[in-house]
């Protein structure tokens, strides 16, 4: 998805996301005002609309968007300083500088170049093709320039043929979504409510992950709610409303 | 030199083709008479035998041409082989055309598992490998030219280097074509 | 015009490219230094001012084009459009590639401080920037070519004035500075 098309309807700013930077560096909107998480929304609804991942405008937009965060965020520290804050008052003005400073070199190169591509512009090169005689390569002419055995060595890789495949390394995982399900399931038939620390009690890393990847589908299937108070706190497992044992023994095939 | 024959003078250079007397005064916005006038000045300039470039009234209109003095450098400048190094690809196609000449380009893509259209492409306008007919199911075959002998330094086809030295089963059993197309279908399967 | 200088002369007629001393010396068979002398006896004969062709370095290489008097009237003869100028976008991205190359779009962007694919893709089409290769992020990294040499009749990329000439006088830069830290100290007392 091209960045040009990404129209933003901030408060502060309408119009192409493109303009945007241009103006903040230019002090003609005021960084501070403008909600650069809506920025990120709007970008984020975009990319779901294109429906495909263009890497290269994506990347364009995480290098833009990171350097308003970063300037904003440094404008938004308080001048005086206070203790913990080890970062000058002048500091945001010098990073603000040095990026007008750096492309402002380059806009007066442009214009250099500008000039020059003017002032260049009467001078015409001939592009004639070349007279019949000369077309020709000339066998005459030629040298020896490759190495035969090149030739010997490509036949000598086309007539490899490629071990099989040794697949005695990959196991069938262990833990089956099947399985974790059976088993969150009891737990909320049984045992309601209860952690996930219970749930998973003492197992390995893969089985963990399994179970909260099991237990994300119970949510999304209505069968059961989860909560967490605090981030690494206690996550603590409820029946939910929607269970519809009826749809069990079908609804999760895809998974397997 | 004046102005009009300094501007005829480009016209001429620019244009590959003749142009008569007739489209120089329209380009210039003169009479035909005074760019009949310019081209005397600028013949003075490009009097035979004196100059790398010569003016010349062909085909109804004047042009700029070498001189033949300039013919044998600029066949050397000009028609020299291009031989930058071959990419893998480029290599694989040559070796297969190389050794199993006639080879259509079906056979290429089968032996080494993958299309090659634009190797094919590149070997042909670097003129080391030509058409050569068609087989019996319509499609061209190919043969490698004179000029990929000379490249390689090979006195003929037979004095290509025998690639047992890279065979890397050499116990196999089999023709050189036949093994290479069953390596080929053995990698395509994966 | 000896003959050397003739036969240098019909070769950077005939070339479609700006061609190095090293190929002129190849295809006329004798010395770099003898190359060298012909061009200086061509560059009297083509002395800018007097003939409609003049003699350029551009590029790495020699190479003829027509003085620009003639500009106006070629414009009639071939009906060639002008190339356009560059819009300042295109401008200030070619001028990042030319000094930073090979350099990525993202890298572009920073600097400029907009998304640039929509000028880079014109540069691009326009044959004076190309690809070369990728960054170790895996982003198109983005050289001149030898067309954006000729275009702005540069004999190479050193021809291109330091950057830091561009950059403001330390007076400028002080104003600018100051201008800020006002800025951010209305800001703190809000």
């Amino acid at each position: 998805m091209p960045l040009r098309s990404l129209d933003l309807d901030l408060e502060v700013f309408h119009g192409p996301f493109d303009l945007l930077l241009t103006l903040v560096l230019r002090e003609e909107i005021d960084l501070l005002e403008v909600d650069l998480a809506e920025v990120v929304l709007a970008y984020v609804e975009h990319l779901e609309k294109a429906g495909r991942l263009d890497l290269e405008a994506t990347t364009e937009f995480l290098v833009l968007i990171a350097a308003l965060l970063e300037l904003k965020s440094r404008l938004m520290l308080p001048v005086e300083d206070e203790e913990g804050f080890d970062i000058e008052p002048g500091e945001a003005a010098d990073e603000l500088l040095a990026r007008m400073l750096e492309y402002s070199r380059y806009r007066a190169a442009a214009d250099m170049l500008r000039e020059r591509l003017a002032g260049e512009h009467g001078y015409r090169y001939r592009s004639a093709p070349l007279p019949p005689q000369l077309r020709r390569v000339s066998v005459e002419a030629a040298q020896q320039a490759y190495d035969p055995e090149q030739l010997a060595r490509a036949v000598g890789d086309l007539l490899e043929i490629p071990p099989p495949l040794d697949l005695r390394h990959v196991r069938r995982p262990a833990v089956s979504i099947e399985q974790r399900l059976r088993h969150l399931r009891d737990l909320l038939g049984r045992r309601a409510p209860f952690s996930f620390d219970e749930a998973v009690n003492g197992a390995d890393r893969l089985t963990e992950a399994v179970t909260l990847f099991a237990l994300l589908e119970l949510y999304k299937a209505g069968e059961a709610r989860w909560e967490q108070e605090e981030p690494f706190g206690p996550i603590t497992v409820t029946p939910g409303g929607g269970a519809q044992p009826e749809r069990r023994s079908g609804e999760h095939r895809s998974l397997s | 030199m004046n102005e009009l024959a300094r501007i005829v003078e480009a016209l001429l250079f620019l244009s590959p083709d003749p142009v008569p007397v007739e489209g120089l005064a329209d380009a210039c916005e003169v009479s035909e008479g005074e760019v009949v006038e310019a081209l005397a000045r600028l013949r003075e300039h490009y009097a035979e035998g004196f100059r790398g470039v010569v003016l010349r009234e062909v085909a109804g209109g004047f042009t700029l041409a070498t001189d033949p003095v300039a013919e044998r450098a600029a066949r050397r400048l000009l028609s020299r082989p291009r031989t930058p190094p071959l990419t893998q690809a480029q290599a694989e196609c040559l070796a297969i055309v190389a050794y199993l000449q006639p080879v259509s380009r079906p056979e290429i893509a089968r032996i080494r598992g993958v299309a090659s259209e634009s190797a094919v492409g590149t070997l042909l306008e670097r003129g080391v490998i030509e058409e050569s007919g068609r087989s019996r199911f319509g499609a061209v075959l190919y043969r490698t030219t004179d000029l990929f002998e000379k490249l390689f330094g090979l006195s003929g086809l037979d004095a290509l280097p025998d690639p047992a030295a890279f065979d890397p089963s050499p116990e196999e059993e089999g023709e050189l074509r036949e093994r290479l197309l069953r390596a080929g279908a053995e990698r395509a399967q994966d």
